[in-house]
This record gives C-alpha cells, sequence and structure tokens, in this order.
C-alpha cells in the first residue's frame, strides 16, 4: 500500500511534504476585521502526496483553502506553488524578491498564489479546487461544465472567438479533444451515462463526482478538495478513496483535502496537517497524527464532561493530567505508550475498512463514543476515536491525562484569544498553563498520604471554604461520582483527592463550599449549573435521576457503568491500554 | 405544553372556496377595495380653471368602475378560481405541455418564421395593397426590438447581468451615426460599423468600473448611465442641438444607389417604376439582415468557449473564477458585444427616422426592451421574437381600435389606453409566465442526445 | 457663504422628501429583494390624493385652518396610498413570490406604467397647480453682495419638512428595531422560510412593508405638493430614480442608509445647480452614485456582503 | 419515557413535487407523544422534504397530514407551527444579522411574552454555551453553536413536537455528542416529542425509540431504534439510499 511504503521510507529522513513540496504555506495570517481566522500558519503538501487538512469546526481550513486558491487574499504570509521537482529555494527567494507573479524555470515553475488573482491561480498555477457546498452550473449538462474548465485552451483555440465565430476547423479539432477529454473524466467518474444531463439534476453523491471532475478537467498539478466525502454514503465514500488514489497514482496530482471524515482522512492520507482555531496543532503522517494527543483532544474530545473549548475545562483537566504525571510515570513510557497503541491497531483498522459491509459501522464509529453495544464497532473504529473509548471505559485517566495535557495547554489560548484578535498569543498563554500544575502538584499529591483532614497547600486562595474530606471513603467504598452528571472519571478522581467519596458528601456542601471547589477545579459556576448537590442529593437517598439510569445501563461512554462500591485504583492504565 | 391540546374534528383550514357567498363576499372586498383605490382618480378630477384648480366629482364613473370590479371578480372567482391554489400555477399547470410542445415544434417555427419574415414585404404588398407600407413599417419596427432584444439578451438572458440602460447604447449608436453625418458627411454603410465600435467602446468603459457590482447595483448603475447619456444629449445643444434633435440624416443606399425618384435613383437604375415601397422594403431588408448577423453571431457564440463562459457565469461566478475564467474580461466582452448590437440598431434607427432626438431614449425603451428579453424567456431567440412580436405588434394594433370609438362614443380615445394595456400586458404575462414565454435551455454541446434542460434548473445569475 | 447656506437648507429639505421615497425602496429591497420600480408612482399617487382631498376640504367642505387641513390631508393621503401599496404588492408582486428575481422587476415596471397612464388617462396629463399654501419664514441670514442684498431664509414649510422627517425617521426607526413587528419584518429579510416556520405570517409581513412604504410616499407626495405646488403624472418616475439612487447610494436594506442618501442627492442636486449647472443636476447625482458604489460596492452604509465561498 | 402512545402526528400517503420531479411517493408515518423517531436515509431520499412538508413548505399534492387530531395538510405554514410544532430546519438557518438573542425572541413570537424569561433561563441551562454569546450575531456562530442556537430556538415556541433536521449534519463530534445529550434529556425530562432526521443512522438510531428508513421518497423500513440497527437491510438501504 503506497502509504504505508511512504511514511515508512520517509520514517527518519525528511518527509517527502518537506523534501518535494509542490504547495508550501508559509506564516499564513488571515484576519476578518478583529477576528484571526488563521494564524502564522506553516505546512507543506507533499507532490504527489494526499494532504488532509483537519480540524474542528471553524478551525480555519476553508479560510486556508479560499487563501491559496485566491478567493482571500491573505493579510500576511506566503503561499508557493511549485512545478517541477524538489524544492527551488533559489527560484522562490529570487521571484518573491523581484516582486513578480510567478516565473517559469527550467524545472518547472514558481508561483506565489497570494500575489495572483483566483482566475490566474486556477489557470497559471494549475491549482483546482472544489467547494463546500457544491459549486456546479446546475443549469448546463454534466459535458457543459466540463466543457467550461476547460475554458481557456479552448478559448485560444477559437482564436479568442474570431476563429470560432468564422468556424474554422482548428477550432472544431479543439473542441473534439475537449469533449474527448470531458468523457474521460466521465469514464473515471461513471457520470458518462448522464453526460447530456443537467448538472443539478443529478443525485448528491454524483454532483460531488461530477465536481472533481470539472475540476480535473483543468489539468491540474494539485487538487484541492473541500469536504468532498460530506453528505456521501460510506460505499460513495469508498468509492470516492479510489478516485483520489486514482487522481494521485495515475495523473501524479497532488491532492490537498479537508475533511471531517475520519475514515477517509486516515485512510487515504499520506499527510495530515490539523488546525483549531487557525493554529496548526499537529502535522505528520496520517499514523503519527491520529494518535497524537493534541488532535484527540482538540478533535476528537476530551472528555464527556467537557464542554468543548471551554478554557476553564480545558485547565480542569490540564491540572489533572500534570497531578498524575507526578503521580505515575516519566516521560519515556509515556511516549512509547503512546505509539505503540498507534501501530498496533493500524492493521486491524485497514482490514475492516476494506470489508465493505463494516464499513458503514465505520462511518459511524467517530461520530459515537458509546460503551456496551460496540465491540464490533471498536474493531473497524479510527484509532482516535477509539482511544477514547478504552480510556473512558477501562482507565479512566492515568493513560489519556499525560496527553491531553498538552494538547490542552497548547490550545488553552486559542479558544478566547482567537476571537479576541491575537491568535499568536496562543503560544504565550501555553507556558503560564504549563507552569501552573507543576507548582500545585507536590501540594495536591502528598494529601491523601497524611492527616485525615485533607490539606490543600493553597487552600486560602481559592473563594469560599474547602469541603469537609476524609483520607480514605467509608467502609464499602466510596460512591461512583460519575453517575452525577457533569462528573467524569477526571473530575471524580479529582473529588477523591479532596477527599470526597460519597453522594452525601456533596449533598452537604454549602455555598461556600460549592464556591471553593469551582474555583479550585477552575470552572466557576458549573456545578451549580449542573446541579450537582441536587443530583447528589437524590443519589444520596438511593434515588436515581435519568442521567444516573443512563450511566447504570452503560450508555454514558465516559462515566463508570455498574459501579456503585469503591472505586478501584488504576494505576495500570496504560499497561492495559498498550 | 404550548397551545391548547383540545381536539377539533378533521377539517380544512378554510371555509370551501367555491361556495358562492364567500364568492360574493370576496368580489364585494375587492369592490370595497376598488371604490378607495378609485375615489380621489375616477370619483374626482381635478381640472385647472381660472383662479385656481377645480374639481368635478365623477360618481357615476366610479360607481361603475365599482361594480366593474364587483362582477369580474365574481365571475373569476366562480370560474377561474376552481381550486384553492392560486390562478398562476393552474395555468403554468395546465400550459407546461404546450410549452415543452412549443419547444419541440421550435425548430419548425424557427424556421416557418425564418421563410414568413424573409418573404414579408412581399406578403404584405400582394395581400394588403392599401396597407403595406403601414404593416411593412410595424414590420421594420417589430424587426428592430428583436434585434434589440437579441442584443440584450447576450448581456441579460446569457450572462446574467442585470441591464437597466440599454438605451444607452441605442442612443450612442443613433447618435454616432447622425453625427458623423452632420459633421463629417458619413453615409450610412461607412457609419455603421463606427457606431457598433463607438457603442462597444461605451460598453466597455461602462463595463470596466462597474461590473464589480452586484446584480441589483449593477442594474441601478446602469440605469443611471442610460439617464446621464440622455440628459448629457438633451444639454449639450451645440453639439446634439439638444432637445431640438438632428434631422436630414441620410438613407441608405443600395450599393450607391439612392431610394429616391428620378435620375440615378434605385428605380432608374434597374429600369422599375419608383414606388415609395421599395425604400421601405430595402429598410426592412437592412434590418433584417442586421437582426440575422446578430442571432447567428449570438448563436454561434454560444457554442464558443466564451459564450459558455458567459453562461457559466450566469451560473456561478464563483466556480468560474476558480476553474481559470476571468470573470471581469468575460463580462466585458458580453457588455461590449450586447452593445454594439444596441448601436448597430441605433444607427438603422437614425436612418429609418431620418430624425433622432433625446425623447426617443428614454428609460421606458429600456424597459421595453428588457421586457421582451424577459416574457420571451432569458436567453432564448425565439422566445424574443414571440415577445416582440406580441408586445410591440401589440401596442401599434391598439392605434387602430378607432372602431370602439362607435361603442364608447367619439370622446372615447384608445390610444390613450395604450401604453395602460400594454403596462397591464407586461403584469398579466409575467405572472402567468414568470419565466417567460420560451423558458427551456438547449445545450451548448451534446455527447449523444440533446435534451433540452427545464426552466427550474437554470439560474438567472446576477444575484451572485 | 449665505448662498451656501440657502442652498444647504434648500438641499435638506429636498433630501428629506427624497429620503422618505427611499424608505419605501429599501425596506422592500430589504425584504422580498425586489426594486420595486412601481414605488415612485405610488409617491405621485400619494401626491394627487394628497391634492384632492386639499381641494376638498378647502374649496368643497370650505375648511380653512391650515394645520388641521394638512393633518387630515396627511392622514388621508397616507391611508388610501397605502391601499394602493397594498393593491400593488397584493396583484402585481405576490403572485410571483418565490419566483426568479427577473419576474417582479418586470411586474414593477408594468405597474408603473399601469400607474402613470391610469393617472394620466383620468386626471389628464397637464400639470395640476397649487397656490404656495404656507408662506413666511425665518430670515436667519443677511448678507450683502454687489448685486444686493441675499436673505438666508429658512421658510415654515421647510421647516415642517424636516420636522416631519426627523420624526417619521426616529418613528420607523424604532419601530424596526425595538417591536415584535419589526423584529419580523427583518426575520423575513433574513430568512423567510424560517420565518415562516416560527410563526410568522410573511405574506402579512410583506404586505405591511408595502403600506409602510407607500404612507411614507404618502407624505413625500403631500409634500412636494406643498413644497413645489406643481404635479403631474411623470413626477413619479424622476423622483422614483432619485430615491431609488439614493437608497442604492446609502445601501440598500439600510434604513438610515436610504435617509442619508436621501439627503446626499439632494444636496448633491442643489448645490451643483446653484454652483455649476441645473442642467447637469442629474449628472452630477448620477456620477456621484456610480463613483460611491465602484469603492463602496455596497453603499455607504449597508451590510457589506462577503462573499461566501 | 413516556408511557402514553396516542398518536401524536400520523402522515399518510403524502407525496411532495418540486416542480415535476417526485421528493415523496406517498409517505406513511406516525409519531406517538412522547417518543422520539427517528427517519434515516442518505441524502436526497426525501429526508428533508418530508419535515419542510409537515410544516407546509412545500404543501403535499397528494395525502393527509394529521397533528393533533387536525388536518394540517394545506394550512399555511404559520398556522401550522403556531398548532406546536417546531422545526429546526436543515442547514440550521439561524438569522445571520440577529442576535443570539433576537433569535431567540424570534422563536418565542408565538409564545405569551410573559413567558419569554422562564424559557429563555431554560433554553440556556440547555445550551450554557449561547449565554455566553447572547449578544453575539447569529453569523458570526460557529457551526456547532448555530446548531445549538437553532434547537433552542425551536424550544422557545414551547412546542408539543420538535422536529429536528440533521442536527448533526458538519459538526465535530463532540459537538454532535453533546446536542444528541440535550435531545435526550429533553425527551426524558420533558416528554417532549421529537421527530428526527438523520443521514448518521447509527447515532440516530441509538437515540430513538422508533425509526424510520426512507430511500427515494419511500418509508422502506421501520421498528424500534435498536431493531432496526441490527437488520441487514438497514445497513443495505443506508448504504445504497439516495435518488438512485
Amino acid at each position: 500500500m503506497k502509504t504505508a511504503t511512504k511514511v515508512k521510507t520517509t520514517g527518519d529522513a525528511t518527509p517527502n511534504w518537506d523534501a518535494d513540496p509542490v504547495l508550501s504555506v508559509e506564516h499564513l495570517t488571515m484576519r476578518f476585521g478583529g477576528l484571526v481566522a488563521v494564524g502564522d500558519l506553516c505546512f507543506n503538501v507533499g507532490r504527489g502526496d494526499i494532504t488532509a487538512l483537519i480540524g474542528p469546526n471553524g478551525a480555519g481550513k476553508t479560510t486556508v483553502f479560499n487563501c491559496v486558491t485566491g478567493f482571500y487574499k491573505p493579510t500576511e504570509g506566503r503561499i508557493v506553488m511549485r512545478h517541477g521537482p524538489g524544492r527551488q529555494d533559489d527560484a522562490v527567494e529570487a521571484v518573491t524578491a523581484s516582486g513578480l507573479k510567478w516565473q517559469s524555470t527550467n524545472a518547472g515553475g514558481v508561483f506565489l498564489l497570494e500575489r495572483m488573482p483566483d482566475h490566474e491561480i486556477s489557470h497559471k498555477a494549475k491549482v483546482a479546487r472544489t467547494f463546500q457546498n457544491i459549486r456546479l452550473f446546475g443549469g448546463m449538462t454534466v459535458l457543459e461544465n466540463l466543457l467550461v474548465a476547460q475554458h481557456n485552451p479552448l478559448m485560444v483555440a477559437s482564436g479568442f472567438s474570431l476563429g470560432g465565430i468564422l468556424g474554422l476547423p482548428s477550432y472544431k479539432r479543439a473542441q473534439q479533444e475537449a469533449i474527448d477529454k470531458a468523457v474521460y473524466w466521465l469514464e473515471r467518474t461513471h457520470l458518462v451515462e448522464r453526460a447530456d444531463d443537467p448538472a443539478a439534476d443529478l443525485p448528491y453523491g454524483d454532483q460531488r463526482r461530477l465536481e472533481i471532475a470539472r475540476a480535473m478537467c483543468i489539468g491540474p498539478q494539485l487538487l484541492c478538495l473541500d469536504e468532498p466525502a460530506a453528505g456521501l454514503n460510506p460505499r460513495e465514500s469508498a468509492e470516492l478513496n479510489q478516485l483520489l488514489k486514482y487522481i494521485r497514482d495515475e495523473h501524479n496530482v497532488s491532492v490537498l483535502l479537508i475533511e471531517h471524515d475520519m475514515g477517509v482522512v486516515m485512510e487515504i492520507s499520506d499527510h495530515v496537517v490539523v488546525l483549531d482555531y487557525g493554529v496548526k496543532i499537529a502535522d505528520g503522517a496520517a499514523d503519527a497524527v491520529k494518535s497524537d494527543p493534541k488532535v484527540i483532544a482538540a478533535y476528537l474530545g476530551v472528555d464527556d464532561e467537557a464542554e468543548i473549548d471551554v478554557p476553564e475545562i480545558r485547565k480542569d483537566v490540564a491540572k489533572v493530567a500534570a497531578e498524575s504525571d507526578g503521580a505515575t510515570a516519566a516521560g519515556s513510557k509515556k511516549a512509547s505508550a503512546r505509539k505503540a497503541p498507534a501501530k498496533a491497531r493500524k492493521p486491524a483498522a485497514r482490514k475492516t475498512k476494506a470489508a465493505a459491509p463494516a464499513a458503514d459501522t465505520a462511518f459511524a464509529q467517530p461520530l459515537m463514543a458509546t460503551g456496551a453495544k460496540a465491540p464490533a464497532k471498536r474493531g473497524t473504529a479510527k484509532a482516535s476515536a477509539r482511544s477514547q473509548e478504552k480510556t473512558s471505559a477501562k482507565a479512566p485517566e492515568k493513560a489519556r491525562a499525560p496527553k491531553t495535557a498538552k494538547a490542552k495547554t497548547g490550545t488553552t489560548g486559542p479558544a478566547k484569544t482567537a476571537a479576541a484578535g491575537g491568535a499568536a498569543k496562543s503560544a504565550a498563554a501555553a507556558t503560564p498553563a504549563k507552569a501552573k500544575p507543576a507548582t500545585r502538584k507536590p501540594a495536591a499529591k502528598p494529601a491523601p498520604a497524611e492527616a485525615s483532614e485533607i490539606k490543600i497547600a493553597n487552600s486560602g486562595d481559592y473563594p469560599g471554604k474547602q469541603p469537609h474530606g476524609t483520607r480514605k471513603p467509608r467502609a464499602g467504598g466510596g460512591n461512583n461520582l460519575t453517575r452525577i452528571k457533569g462528573i467524569g472519571p477526571a473530575n471524580e478522581k479529582k473529588l477523591n483527592t479532596l477527599g470526597t467519596w460519597h453522594f452525601d458528601q456533596i449533598a452537604a456542601w454549602k455555598k461556600a463550599e460549592i464556591e471553593w471547589v469551582g474555583a479550585y477545579l477552575s470552572f466557576p459556576g458549573r456545578i451549580e449549573r449542573e446541579e450537582w448537590v441536587k443530583q447528589a442529593k437524590v443519589l444520596a437517598r438511593g434515588g436515581e435521576t435519568a442521567f444516573s439510569k443512563r450511566v447504570d445501563k452503560g450508555d454514558v461512554p465516559t462515566s463508570v457503568p455498574g459501579r456503585r462500591g469503591a472505586q478501584p485504583k488504576k494505576t495500570t492504565a496504560k499497561g492495559g491500554k498498550a | 405544553m404550548a397551545v391548547s391540546g383540545t381536539k377539533t374534528p378533521v377539517a380544512g383550514p378554510q371555509g370551501d372556496p367555491n361556495s358562492l357567498q364567500a364568492s360574493i363576499k370576496d368580489a364585494a372586498m375587492a369592490a370595497f377595495l376598488a371604490g378607495v383605490l378609485g375615489f380621489f382618480f375616477i370619483g374626482i378630477r381635478t381640472d385647472i380653471a381660472p383662479g385656481g384648480l377645480d374639481l368635478k366629482m365623477r360618481w357615476g364613473a366610479w360607481i361603475i368602475s365599482i361594480l366593474i370590479v364587483f362582477a369580474g371578480r365574481l365571475l373569476l372567482n366562480l370560474f377561474v378560481y376552481k381550486t384553492r391554489r392560486p390562478v398562476t400555477r393552474n395555468l403554468s399547470i395546465g400550459l407546461s405541455g404546450s410549452e415543452s410542445r412549443l419547444a419541440q415544434a421550435g425548430k419548425v417555427l424557427k424556421w416557418g418564421l425564418f421563410a414568413f419574415a424573409l418573404i414579408l414585404p412581399f406578403f404584405f404588398t400582394t395581400f394588403f395593397p392599401g396597407r403595406d407600407r403601414q404593416f411593412i413599417d410595424l414590420a421594420i419596427l417589430i424587426m428592430t426590438y428583436i434585434m434589440l432584444g437579441w442584443g440584450l439578451n447576450i448581456v441579460v438572458g446569457l450572462a446574467g447581468l442585470l441591464d437597466l440602460g440599454y438605451v444607452a447604447f441605442y442612443a450612442v449608436g443613433a447618435y454616432s451615426f447622425a453625427l458623423l453625418a452632420q459633421y463629417l458627411d458619413f453615409g450610412f454603410w461607412l457609419a455603421l460599423p463606427l457606431a457598433g465600435l463607438l457603442a462597444a467602446t461605451w460598453g466597455v468603459i461602462l463595463g470596466f468600473p462597474v461590473l464589480r457590482l452586484r446584480g441589483d447595483y449593477l442594474a441601478i448603475v446602469t440605469l443611471a448611465f442610460g439617464e446621464i447619456i440622455r440628459v448629457v444629449l438633451l444639454n449639450w445643444y451645440e453639439f446634439t442641438k439638444g432637445p431640438d434633435g438632428i434631422s436630414g440624416i441620410p438613407k441608405p443606399t443600395f450599393f450607391g444607389l439612392e431610394l429616391k425618384r428620378g435620375e440615378g435613383g434605385f428605380a432608374d437604375f434597374f429600369g422599375i417604376a419608383y414606388d415609395p415601397i421599395q425604400r421601405f422594403i430595402f429598410l426592412y431588408y437592412i434590418i433584417f439582415i442586421l437582426a440575422l448577423i446578430t442571432n447567428f453571431v449570438t448563436m454561434r457564440l454560444r457554442r464558443l468557449p466564451i459564450g459558455r463562459a458567459w453562461e457559466a457565469l450566469r451560473e456561478d461566478e464563483i466556480a468560474c473564477r476558480s476553474l481559470g475564467i476571468n470573470t471581469r474580461n468575460t463580462k466585458l466582452t458580453a457588455f461590449a458585444i450586447g452593445a454594439m448590437f444596441g448601436g448597430f440598431a441605433g444607427s438603422f434607427f437614425a436612418t429609418r427616422q431620418g430624425f433622432i432626438s433625446p425623447e426617443s431614449f428614454t428609460f421606458l425603451e429600456s424597459a421595453i426592451i428588457l421586457a421582451i428579453v424577459v416574457l420571451g424567456g432569458l436567453g432564448s431567440q425565439i422566445g424574443v421574437v414571440i415577445a416582440a412580436v406580441v408586445m410591440i405588434g401589440g401596442i401599434e394594433m391598439l392605434r387602430n381600435l378607432g372602431f370602439l370609438q362607435q361603442v364608447f362614443g367619439s370622446g372615447f380615445d384608445p390610444v390613450q389606453y395604450r401604453m395602460l394595456i400594454f403596462g397591464l400586458a407586461m403584469v398579466l404575462i409575467m405572472v402567468w409566465k414568470p419565466r417567460g414565454l420560451i423558458s427551456t435551455r438547449e445545450p451548448s454541446a451534446v455527447l449523444k442526445e440533446k435534451k433540452r434542460i427545464g426552466a427550474d434548473m437554470v439560474a438567472q445569475g446576477e444575484g451572485h | 457663504m449665505e448662498y451656501f447656506v440657502q442652498q444647504l437648507i434648500n438641499g435638506l429639505t429636498l433630501g428629506s422628501i427624497y429620503g422618505l421615497i427611499a424608505i419605501g425602496y429599501t425596506m422592500v429591497y430589504g425584504i422580498i429583494g425586489m426594486i420595486n420600480f412601481a414605488h415612485g408612482d405610488v409617491f405621485m399617487i400619494g401626491a394627487f390624493i394628497a391634492l384632492a382631498m386639499f381641494l376638498i376640504l378647502t374649496t368643497v367642505l370650505g375648511f380653512t385652518f391650515l394645520p388641521v387641513v394638512l393633518l387630515i390631508v396627511l392622514i388621508v393621503s397616507m391611508l388610501f396610498t397605502s391601499a394602493w401599496g397594498w393593491t400593488v404588492e397584493r396583484l402585481a408582486y405576490r403572485p410571483l413570490r418565490g419566483s426568479f428575481r427577473l419576474a417582479p422587476l418586470i411586474t414593477a415596471i408594468g405597474m408603473s406604467i399601469v400607474l402613470q397612464n391610469f393617472v394620466q388617462i383620468t386626471q389628464g396629463a397637464r400639470v395640476k397647480p397649487l397656490p404656495p399654501q404656507i408662506q413666511g419664514g425665518i430670515t436667519l441670514m443677511e448678507g450683502s453682495t454687489e448685486n444686493g442684498t441675499i436673505l438666508v431664509q429658512l421658510s415654515y414649510m421647510q421647516i415642517i419638512i424636516i420636522l416631519t422627517t426627523v420624526v417619521l425617521m426616529a418613528g420607523f426607526t424604532l419601530l424596526i428595531s425595538r417591536t415584535p413587528l419589526g423584529r419580523a419584518q427583518r426575520a423575513c429579510e433574513q430568512d423567510r422560510k424560517m420565518a415562516s416556520l416560527l410563526g410568522i405570517n410573511v405574506d402579512r409581513t410583506i404586505s405591511l412593508t408595502f403600506v409602510m412604504g407607500a404612507a411614507l410616499a404618502a407624505v413625500a407626495g403631500l409634500m412636494f405638493v406643498l413644497l413645489y405646488g406643481v404635479i403631474d403624472f411623470y413626477i413619479g418616475f424622476l423622483a422614483g430614480v432619485k430615491a431609488f439612487t439614493a437608497a442604492v447610494l446609502g445601501g440598500i436594506g439600510s434604513l438610515p442608509g436610504a435617509m442619508l442618501g436621501g439627503l446626499l442627492i439632494g444636496l448633491i442636486e442643489v448645490f451643483w445647480s446653484g454652483y455649476f449647472s441645473v442642467e447637469y443636476k442629474d449628472v452630477a447625482a448620477f456620477s456621484i452614485l456610480a463613483i460611491v458604489l465602484i469603492f463602496l460596492p455596497s453603499g455607504l452604509l449597508g451590510q457589506p456582503e462577503v462573499e461566501k465561498v | 419515557m413516556s408511557t402514553r402512545t396516542d398518536t401524536l402526528l400520523s402522515v399518510r400517503g403524502v407525496e411532495t413535487y418540486y416542480g415535476k420531479i417526485v421528493a415523496l411517493r406517498g409517505v406513511d408515518l406516525d409519531v406517538h407523544r412522547g417518543e422520539i423517531v427517528t427517519m434515516i436515509g442518505a441524502n436526497g431520499a426525501g429526508k428533508s422534504t418530508l419535515m419542510m412538508t409537515i410544516c407546509g413548505q412545500p404543501q403535499a399534492r397528494n395525502g393527509q397530514i394529521i397533528y393533533d387530531g387536525q388536518d394540517i395538510t394545506l394550512m399555511p405554514t404559520h398556522e401550522i407551527v403556531s398548532r406546536g410544532i417546531a422545526q429546526s430546519p436543515e442547514g440550521r438557518r439561524i438569522f445571520p444579522r440577529m442576535t443570539v438573542l433576537e433569535n431567540l425572541q424570534m422563536g418565542a413570537a408565538l409564545v405569551d411574552p410573559s413567558l419569554f424569561d422562564e424559557d429563555l433561563a431554560k433554553v440556556f441551562k440547555l445550551f450554557p454555551r449561547l449565554k455566553e454569546r447572547i449578544n453575539q450575531r447569529g453569523g458570526t456562530l460557529s457551526g456547532g453553536e448555530q446548531q445549538m442556537l437553532a434547537i433552542a430556538r425551536a424550544l422557545m415556541s414551547r412546542p408539543k413536537l420538535l422536529l429536528l433536521d440533521e442536527p448533526s449534519l458538519g459538526l465535530a463530534p463532540l459537538i454532535v455528542k453533546q446536542i444528541f445529550d440535550a435531545i435526550r434529556a429533553l425527551n426524558e425530562e420533558e416528554g417532549l416529542t421529537v421527530f428526527l432526521v438523520e443521514q448518521n443512522a447509527f447515532h440516530a438510531l441509538k437515540l430513538a425509540h422508533r425509526g424510520y428508513v426512507m430511500v427515494n421518497g419511500n418509508i422502506t423500513m421501520s421498528g424500534t431504534g435498536a431493531e432496526l440497527l441490527k437488520r441487514e437491510e438497514v445497513r443495505a438501504a443506508y448504504l445504497e439510499g439516495g435518488r438512485h
């Protein structure tokens, strides 16, 4: 398989996308008014690679596309498109300095896309694109759509219409060639039967393919696809994968795609770039990226109870992570633990993906993080989704926390700062966030080992009153606090370190305690909002809430089902995961 | 949770619309409205009288108008609005078949019309010898509008750019010829290409800065441009003679032969008897050929990359740009070519009239040409022909309704009602067929089988 | 200086009238995205109704107390003109709702022709003069030139026009931004289908928009009659085109934009006539429109359209 | 979940056309009070058309839609929704130039204004994120926030029946989960009847009490969510749906 070999060969040396980039995005920044949609983004697209640009909604992927294809003029940065092999660094610098838009070199050509209007990017630099919401010429036939794509060569052939009006034979020949080319791509996309139907009449999946065929008709060197699999069913997605591979392998076209469907991304991508809030958080081979904790954190979510990109919660997670860091393993161990599962998982994933009937579950899987029903699905799930599940089902936080720690501290800033206008601040924000847990570590850790009354070193720093806690749960073990909506394994553990083990303890919290815990856990207000105390009162009475019922049924993946008694210590989580 | 949950028996949302009672009630409402609307206009008339304005009450006319509305609405309610669905939907469903048949018959129709147009002057001279001049003159007028419609069709129908100032190019063409003739003594045939060129240049001059604008803004700027040209023509007295207009514009010659009586004239050269009708026939064939050229070029262009780019532009401008099409140049070409044909038609107009003044180039002309294009069906060449015949022929026919004076008495002047009826016809045809008479689109390239494209697929442009 | 101030006052007065008409264009454009070409003629209708009502009150019924007469005329012409606005919408635009964009444009042009010719037929083509009713004013400044003295006059008529416009503008702005009706209008403007899914009677909201626009046009019509004292069936076209230009200049769809555009067009016209040439005042107004649009493609206060790719 | 099984919405033989194109070819289905019912099917199968047909846009050409004992087939949209149906439609359709608050006010257009604050508090509890954005314009929200707003807006009308069209479309997995949790909570805690349409079959069927499968404008299968999930044909239908 091409992907695998490529990754291997470039494993240690410079990866293909750095050695032979067809497109380099350098320090790209795009501001809309005060909003930074993309901040100082750098990445390369390797020649002959399929490169995926992924990230959550609003991460700025489409903005990057629009900058690359000239629909937006970037605020800052350089976008270099290269025809011909190699980095051509000298030529790039020469063109940049010269003030030209592009220059042909003997090796091919260098194009500075940020200087070119959109139609020249397509026409001269040979960058084709498709659109998130399909933009076909609905009232024109499929064939006409493909002929419009060959506008520029045909214009020349028609003598800029003069020869065409006079009916010169040279134009007729050119038109026939254009039709042949169109038919070639119609055959590749299984649309030749529909050639004379209006494009608006095609079913959705066909329209998506037609858009790709149309883009290919301009004879691109780089094909940019904006969510090509959106709205496709799994079978169509699989066909799309084949088509993209065909385009890459047989036509030597590099592909840059935005995609939400991790199935598509992971199967066909040679290289994955992950954006979050306009900032690159990961960049590498698909295998490496999908198990990258930053990616998991940003894209697939951290925790059931975490509301995405609410900064305080990120901090919260970061903190726990830091604590766990101190409690258990050393850094090197973490790294190996992180890599191992990725490797182990890969063959399985590939195999099941190839088997068609399982495809639908695979398709649905990344969006599901469900517990009980899923053994079969787990097998086919994409690694990143699964890693989350596993940790929640088996090893609440230890294994996951170190990874999320970095990711979260790294991206704490952007959530707010991106909107505020300084994505660059994100880097700065990362440092203090990292530093904080480090100082807290010694305070939190020794607590359980000492007095029955838990001592928190800087307890006085938080408003309100530290709740009463016991070193150990009462006989019979602590309650399953995750049956309270809003408390997941991470928070449960943190509460345990405060000496809170039972529902009745939480039920007894007064305003002051709530305030203190809220501040300590860095999510003031959430306890009230989620009504932990009210829930705890019910549960302490032995009653049930709608949420606890679901937890007990096993429907809440990141809560711990069925456990009502003591919480077992799961310090061996990492081993289990690997 | 919300609204009361009481169960009511299953019933339709409204009462039966067919019941006589409902119809009468509705008609009464309409009559009341007519009374309100008509009170200050039909019921009262202000007239200039010595010492100010005089007020005249016309209760009779007012009451009659109310009764007419009541009766009309009642009849409509009882016999036309048979279902709850609006009348337009009924009509379009009922007639959708006829349109496809019309489209199928298009080819036959096209050649039939062509053949008829070819022999038309002789048809008139043979069958209507008494009124042939009038009819041929009308045919020339209609043909001029057909040509203008075809020219504007490139801009509005194909490229999807809403142009409300097309008459400006018509004026540029007419004045170019008139001024060239007056100051430089140019003849028609020499001035014709120059006029077209000048109009195209004006098209580019206007288009260059404003083509960035979105549809409606483009519309108002083109309208403004049309007005600017007219105002300049009106006020630049030294050059254009302002409101007096330019007269004595030379007639076209037939390869150097003037169509005049006596020595050296066309009749004299060919040794036939002079008849003033010959000039009309000659003019008819000039505009016929000009129109045919317009049609031929348009049809050819549609099958060329530039024409496809126009249509693609109408469908989706952003997609066009992503495919490497220079949209500004493409729009400019459409504007320039459309303007050029407008210019040709303008010089023909000047030579036919022999006299032009800014009066002939008001916004109403632009509106009529646009209406012809839209009523005919955007992008449809044959549609323009039908619409021009119906609308222009229609209004001119209204001039001949003298017999109505016998019905309504001698005070009744049907010519007065001409434009009122024209306006109403515009509204009614549009409501009846919002997409125009011929709304299907013919593909410009075919792989296996030519399929017409339904109007609901085709975009109108100017909205992106 | 005095001349300048006088022109400024005249420009503001004319601009107020344009602004009142422009609001009708801008509201209709905002809500159904169409250029209501007949709106200028609705203004003309309003002027005729105002004139006739004025005559009825003064000559037939013999009222003499001018403020009361004007108030009655104002209310009556607003009501009757609204009926016209409603009818035009009902007959020519509503059947085409959801149809393609050019269709209502053509029916609007058709309606414009119909209204003009209807008035021409029923009221005659000759101009209708009305002697000035409100005379006098405040002398603001006095200056002397070699040709004699120049008085800067703010006539009562001008005061009435500007005040009425300000009051109506404030009222309408509040109506649109604060009331449920205004919210419903804005909702219909942004997404008609969604508005109906939330229980808004879209047709009624649109009708109301036309009624409101027509009522304002009627006010402008009354002002026009009083200010110029001469109307005919053709005044709607040019005033309409100017007001529409004003709406576009201010940014079509924006209420304050319409007012601002109206004032600007009024000022441009008056100053151009005053300092350069009366003949080319329209050219000046239209040229400025074109120039502004080239640099600000959405007009002065319009929502800049972000190109959605 | 509610034990009442009386029918709130029943669709009988509904056919809908877009011009001459058939979108629905005689659809029958029922939604009982207190249920979550889901309809799955591929893109273009007619799911969204059904949603809109229930609300009268476009109106069904044939067949009948009975809601709460009343025939609503030919009612104008605003009258249909005033009877207690709220829809969060395809593409969310947030009013882009209105603030979050105004969007929610629009949602409450049919409700007694005195209840507004109470309802507002309720939806903010469900989607705290919206509270933070209360004065932000709808168009500037992220996709997930817009989806939350669309659902919240629908809830502001105090509906008896909530129609959701592809609440998960185009959203990151984590946000999808939040939204589905909210739907479940609404159903469990308030007994709200929910009819949702999803392309994301697996997820939706897990959530729903009952489900229907739509292929090419027809209902091809129905059953409880769990049943449907197990059936081989569902996968087939789901894989091969669409207009072909």
